[in-house]
């Protein structure tokens, strides 16, 4: 083992793009058979080495080998191929071809006239996913596939190309949490093949579930490399942010209990989605909507927002009722929203900081429709100092932000209008460990200033400052439980079973 | 301006051509420098492409070049008014060639006339089919005044004349190969078919490749034979009558549309005035409406043997008036 | 928190403030080309600077130039309307048809002249509501509609007109197409005026901003509260109702409607756009931009005009300067187009 | 597991074989809208279904078909290739322009007629690499760069040929345009054996296979190992030589070169792709749903013929059969467009 080559080594590596300097002088060696973890913050690099070190992109400066020997060249695709596989963090799934085409693209199986047979390449996709325990029909287009289950096509194909060296780029981040058990459990069961993997995610308690060795980078640079055991959990974040780590204070806030109810759902039920649904948010109050994927939380959430309209049932708001399905009324009444997937729905990327952040109060930055200029900038610095986001002015399009600053920016267009009701859905989703501590803050922030809060999160850390978590299964509000739960609970709760201890 | 100046120091005029895309104008854009060059005057010329706003922006331009006259073959007959009051207003003289605008005042207008093409086409074609039987009129686009000429004597005269002859009218946008395509289709529905019109040579080729496909290429002796009557008198058009593929063909005076346009600008420039009669030049000049006068240049039928067709005289293919004869 | 900022600063030398530049200068991207253009204009004719041409330009212009921004509307919110050359001719078509007495002008003389104005913008608005019931309410796809809708149109109009020219048109219509305000023609302060307007509302209100928001990113700007589909409604009824206007301006410039009027304009107005650089992908460009795009377009033409080109070599050389003046652009704005 | 998943599964009822099945329908879309059009032909005339009628259909398309095909393969690696229709024109023009002898046909008689074919197909290559140099090496927009060369390659074929029409072929032009193959022109055998292996290469091998994916992402291209610029100046010089190979054709039939040969074409031809299924935004539509299109077209155009529709109401008539046949193809196909 000692004497075996590392499997790819990266030295001196410089990328920039235009003037932005993504990589600097950054290296990383992966060793036979190790789980690699590469953390850091937003921005810091990441991605951007995967994509040199999958040939995507050529590097500035640097030189990388696999197993001692030079990389290949760019173009050469398929000697790239035998070395790393790859789930990249923006997806490759084309979602016009079908689950099994995109499963197979570009390797098909040939008939004997040479022409692809698509009935092998069918019976092997049916066989791939089975394996996942994914249950999807393989002729559907792959556009059709929830979040969830295109991710898995995306680790299903890395990894059935039988590499050797697997790169994984926040694979769990659009994964609930059994999604990720099997995940793991998949991953483990390759480690002891002696599969190699470099492992990017901002969870940092995953790292320490299944890397051996973990990696930090800093705002473009290499800072350091250990063993995942002895570095605890607060100098990693050290590294990772470049200061000392600091707990948030948590544990402030009681809600009045008799405040007023900023949010009334009753009754509300939208089929396909979610049925018979009824609770109430106080002012003050910050209330979890926990569930699986597809469970009906986001629906509810969307409902709340405008989004979606309820077939029947009720929906009061700061002692309004909106129009069902008018986002524009939700507004009115006082909702603050940051929608499931930023990328999707959250922003525009090509317009500024500015422009997005205030594009749901035009009318208050100006008269008779018009905006004025210095007071959307006004605005937008306010913002931009209090979520602390990242950028050198207003102006800048968002799509110049690293994926952290682009969420904050959402946040703080759902903060814009002073809501009295705030409706998060995965708020922190692929945001760093720093960031996100942050934005959670800020949350908890607007609840103590007298706005409710709901979130609509798989993630344990967006739901442990919840004052109440409902458990939503099968379109169903199933449990309540009051702050103080334990993780093997709520997320027994969430996949739908009883315990009873 | 820069290039299209001929024989320097007479005055200057502008001269507009319409289109460059058909073998007809391309043959008048040619003939006007030289024409120019034997009257002395000294040109500017744009080109229209077929679109009558950029005439108007053209005649502006002259305007601004100081042009002391203009000529120009408006396509849109009556979209050129305007244009015409702004050169009134100015006092430069306009002859117009091919068409009549509609309204407003020229000095005069240089044609031929285009209803006596299809009236032509006409006679020839009832005299070869004795009266009966079906023809196709390849027409070209019915937004085009002189398209719409044609094709309205054409079938006037057929009525009138032949009404034993089924006229099938097919509009082409002047484009040979949506022409082929129609005759192509009018051949398989109707497959006694015996007589064709083109109203422009620009179906010619495409016209005779059909023919050729189904066989009815054949000389004038054979019944399959499928008379075939084209317009402009273009060489190629001149050298088939030769060969007996084309019938006939009528011949549009383009050198004599250079040359008369340009010889009425110098005359309105000198200060000449013109009356209705007979010219020096075999033709007649009418009073169309109060104040426009109009010299209707003769545009000969052009047939292989020369003879007279229902009353129509025609000239042999090998004429050396004809100015498809002239070139090179 | 300002500890990483700084580093990040370091690491990267201001590359944004660069970046926003780019992004203004993007729309200034033509002006290099305009000037090359205007000064090899004056070396080829001392007429080319003159007042009257300069006028004469933005006049033969106008029509066409508020197409374009009719255009750039349309394509800010990621839709497409082919059909709008088609309305520049059915829409004073009809009115024509309407009110011209019957006898030489081919009208039918059922109106009195002076509905012409209005029957033209109602044929308009009438032409971006079919569009709009078709894209927005049954969600067909915008390029195969207008294409549909600009065959029927176009057919429409030689259906009424038999393929002839209306003319003798009331003096209603001509009014604007004709009429000089303190000494230019109407058309151009219309026109001038128009686009004014249009970067004023695009750039400065917040309706503006949601058409770049929509065209970005629909999903987003639904989410942000925008009324999308009634920001898309009124966007192309009023593409429709422009080129309705700028068909009658031209009309009353020509005073006559020919039933080819408008016939192949798309072209000319999708090329102002994109080299103005609008992009067909929605959400991005200026109205300043688009009009720096058709102006460019026709300086051009009048170069060649004034140069006295041999006719058959003006097709080749206006492509070659139009290519050479994208290049020139895109030079100057810098990166890579998808 | 499978809890969750029956519950969600009972929440939203099996709608995945609807989904699959749509799908897969959505080639065979235009399908009852030519079946109407077949019906309604054979009712207005007997000769529409006639064997040589519908031989005349295929021959008077096969050169825009082919046209079609080769946009196709463009629009879905999402480019888009405007300047297809002058190469139709400017191909067969230079080789006629060489080889026809001075005289009546206008040449210059440089070259023995042997040449015409291989300098017809050598100029669409020559074509077909400056664009992809334009747009792949220097990252220029497809839609600018095709769009000015429309206008630069049409205005060459101006230039050089005057304005004037080549005729008198050299024999060897003429013979693909007006041979016969066991009894049907050539020319269809060539559109049809081209479709068919369109249909072979997008459908069943990994070439074609590459085209979707660099259409859909191509950066999941890249990744999946797909040489992307490699396939992009595949299919962009292929399309050029296509669209000489269709000039060919067509200069063959008509044994003659028009100097506004091929315009207008390019309508014609995104009208057809887009009915047909193919999205301009790439990655979508299948070669047998193109031509589809293109024939529905025709078929329309020959139906009208044949009845005998009044000159004037023939353009109406046919944009309002187009919007019904698109409208007809979108309930059948389902869903809205984007
Ligand atoms: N294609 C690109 N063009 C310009 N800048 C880029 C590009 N890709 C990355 N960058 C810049 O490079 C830097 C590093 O980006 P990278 O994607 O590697 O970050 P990351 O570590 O993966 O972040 P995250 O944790 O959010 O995924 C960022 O500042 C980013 O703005
Ligand atoms: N073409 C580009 N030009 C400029 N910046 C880019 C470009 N492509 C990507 N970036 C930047 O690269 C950075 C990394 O991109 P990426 O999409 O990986 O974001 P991210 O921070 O990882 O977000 P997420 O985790 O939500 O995906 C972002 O800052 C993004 O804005
Ligand atoms: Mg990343
Ligand atoms: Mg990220």
């Amino acid at each position: 083992m000692v004497a075996a080559p590392p499997v790819v080594e990266a030295t001196g590596v410089t990328k920039r793009y235009g003037s932005t300097v993504a990589l600097h002088d950054a290296a990383i060696t992966i060793e036979q058979g190790q789980t690699h973890a590469l953390v850091g913050r937003n921005g810091a690099g990441k991605s951007t080495l995967v994509s040199v070190l999958t040939g995507l992109q050529a590097p500035d400066e640097g030189t990388i080998t696999f197993g001692g020997e030079p990389a290949p060249r760019l173009t050469d695709r398929d000697a790239w191929r035998q070395r790393v596989a790859c789930v990249y963090q923006k997806s490759t799934i084309l979602p016009e071809l079908t689950v099994a085409e995109n499963l197979f693209l570009n390797r098909h199986d040939h008939g004997r006239s040479g022409l692809i047979s698509w009935r092998t390449v069918r019976t092997k996709a049916r066989e791939l996913l089975d394996t996942w325990s994914v249950d999807v029909d393989v002729r559907l287009p792959a556009g059709e596939l929830d979040v969830e289950q295109r991710q898995f096509v995306e680790i299903a194909r890395a990894l059935s190309f039988g590499a050797r060296f697997i790169i994984l780029d926040e694979p769990t981040a659009q994964l609930d949490a059994a999604a990720i058990a099997r995940l793991f459990s998949r991953i483990t069961e390759l480690q002891r093949q002696g599969v190699t993997f470099l492992f990017i995610s901002h969870h940092l308690q995953e790292v320490y579930e299944i890397c051996d060795v973990v990696t930090v980078f800093r705002d473009a640079r290499h800072v350091l490399t250990a063993a995942v055991d002895s570095l605890p959990r607060a100098d990693l974040v050290a590294a990772m942010t470049g200061e000392a780590a600091t707990e948030t204070g948590t544990g402030r806030r009681t809600p009045a209990e008799h405040a007023a109810p900023v949010l009334e759902m009753t009754d509300a039920a939208l089929p396909g989605a979610y049925e018979d649904v009824s609770f109430q948010v106080r002012a003050g109050e910050i209330v979890g909507l926990a569930g699986a994927a597809s469970s009906g939380r986001i629906e509810i959430a969307e409902t709340i927002a405008g989004l979606r309209a309820p077939a029947t049932g009720s929906l009061e708001i700061a002692g309004t009722r909106p129009r069902p399905g008018s986002v524009p009324a939700a507004l009115r009444a006082g909702v603050g929203f940051v929608p499931q997937d930023r990328h999707h729905q959250g922003y525009v990327a090509q317009m500024s900081i500015a422009d997005n952040g205030t594009l749901t109060i035009p009318d208050r930055l100006g008269r008779a429709g018009f905006i004025d200029g210095r007071r959307r900038d006004g605005f937008a610095r306010d913002m931009i100092g209090k979520l602390a986001i990242k950028t050198p002015g207003p102006e800048l399009p968002v799509s110049g932000l690293s994926g952290g600053n682009q969420q904050k920016v959402v946040m703080a267009r759902a903060l814009a209008n002073n809501p009295k009701l705030l409706v998060l859905i995965n708020p922190t989703a692929g945001v760093d460990v720093r960031s996100k501590e942050f934005l959670l803050g800020k949350v908890e922030e607007v609840a103590e200033s007298g706005a409710g809060v709901v979130i609509a999160s798989d993630e344990l850390d967006d739901l442990r400052l919840c004052d109440r978590v409902l458990v939503v299964f099968g379109g169903r509000v199933v449990a309540e439980m009051p702050r103080g739960w334990h993780d093997h609970r709520l997320v027994a709760a969430m996949e739908g079973v009883e315990l009873d201890d | 301006g820069t290039s299209g100046s001929g024989g320097g120091g007479g005055p200057v005029v502008g001269v507009d051509y319409p289109r460059s895309d058909t073998d007809f104008w391309n043959s008048y854009i040619k003939y006007t420098p030289e024409s120019a060059k034997e009257l002395g005057l000294e040109l500017k010329t744009t080109n229209s492409q077929n679109d009558v706003a950029k005439l108007t922006a053209n005649v502006q331009t002259f305007i601004s070049q100081g042009v002391k006259g203009v000529a120009m073959a408006p396509q849109d007959t009556a979209a050129i008014a305007p244009a015409l009051e702004q050169l009134a207003a100015k006092k430069i003289p306009v002859v117009t060639v091919d068409t009549r605008p509609d309204s407003g005042d020229v000095f005069m207008v240089v044609r031929a006339d285009n209803r006596a093409y299809g009236e032509k086409a006409c006679r020839f074609l009832g005299a070869k089919l004795a009266g009966k039987g079906k023809v196709v009129m390849l027409q070209g686009d019915l937004a085009s005044i002189n398209g719409r000429d044609r094709t309205e004597a054409f079938n006037d005269c057929m009525k009138a004349n032949y009404p034993g002859i089924t006229v099938l009218g097919e509009a082409t946008n002047w484009d040979g190969a949506v022409a082929a395509q129609k005759l192509q289709t009018d051949l398989t529905a109707n497959p006694d078919i015996k007589g064709v019109y083109m109203q422009s040579s620009f179906a010619l080729s495409g016209t005779l490749q059909v023919l050729k496909q189904k066989d009815l290429l054949v000389a004038p002796s054979d019944p399959k034979h499928v008379f075939i009557v084209s317009n402009d008198g273009i060489p190629e058009e001149l050298k088939n009558i030769a060969e007996g593929h084309v019938d006939a063909t009528v011949s549009q005076p383009a050198d004599l549309y250079a040359k008369y346009a340009l010889q009425y600008l110098k005359a309105a420039i000198n200060g000449e005035s013109f009356k209705p009669g007979k010219t020096d030049h075999d033709s007649t000049i009418v009073q169309v409406r109060d104040g426009l006068l109009e010299d209707q240049l003769s545009a000969p039928l052009v047939t292989s043997d020369g003879g007279t067709y229902d009353g129509v005289p025609s000239l042999k293919h090998d004429d050396k008036s004809l100015w498809g004869n002239k070139l090179q | 928190m300002t500890d990483t900022q700084t580093a990040v600063t370091t690491a990267a030398p201001a590359p944004t403030s660069r970046k926003i530049a780019i992004a203004r200068l993007r729309d200034l991207a033509l002006i290099p080309a305009i000037i090359v253009i205007a000064i090899v204009g004056q070396l080829v004719s001392p007429v080319f600077l003159r007042g009257d041409n300069l006028v004469n330009v933005l006049q033969t212009m106008s029509e066409i130039a508020i197409l374009v921004l009719a255009q750039t509307l349309v394509l800010i919110v990621k839709k497409m309307d082919l059909s709008l050359e088609s309305t520049v001719g059915l829409a004073p078509g009809v009115a024509a048809w309407l009110t011209v007495p019957v006898g030489a002008g081919h009208g039918l003389g059922l109106l009195p002249g002076g509905w012409s104005v209005p029957i033209t913008l109602a044929v308009g608005v009438v032409i971006g509501v079919i569009n709009a019931l078709f894209i927005i309410r049954f969600g067909l796809n915008g390029f195969i509609v207008t294409l549909g809708m600009l065959i029927v149109l176009r057919g429409i109009l030689t259906g009424i007109s038999g393929g002839q020219t209306f003319f003798r048109l009331p003096a209603s219509m001509l009014y604007l197409g004709t009429t000089q305000w303190l000494g230019m023609p109407a058309s151009v302060w219309l026109c001038l005026i128009l686009f004014a307007a249009g970067i004023v509302v695009l750039g400065f209100t917040s309706f503006g901003r949601s058409l770049y928001a929509i065209g970005g990113n629909v999903d987003a700007a639904k989410a942000a509260g925008i009324r999308t589909d009634r920001v898309l409604w009124i966007v192309i009824v009023t593409a429709s109702l422009l080129a309705a206007l700028s068909g009658l301006l031209l009309s009353g410039r020509l005073a006559s409607v020919a039933s080819a009027q408008g016939n192949g304009y798309i072209f000319t107005v999708f090329a102002a756009a994109v080299i103005g650089g609008i992009s067909l992908n929605g959400g991005k460009g200026t109205m300043f931009g688009a009009f720096t795009g058709i102006l460019l377009l026709f300086l051009i033409q009048n170069v060649l005009t004034l140069a006295g080109v041999p006719a058959q070599w003006i097709g080749a050389l206006n492509g070659t300067i139009i290519l050479i003046a994208l290049a020139l652009s895109r030079v100057t704005g810098g990166k890579a187009q998808e």
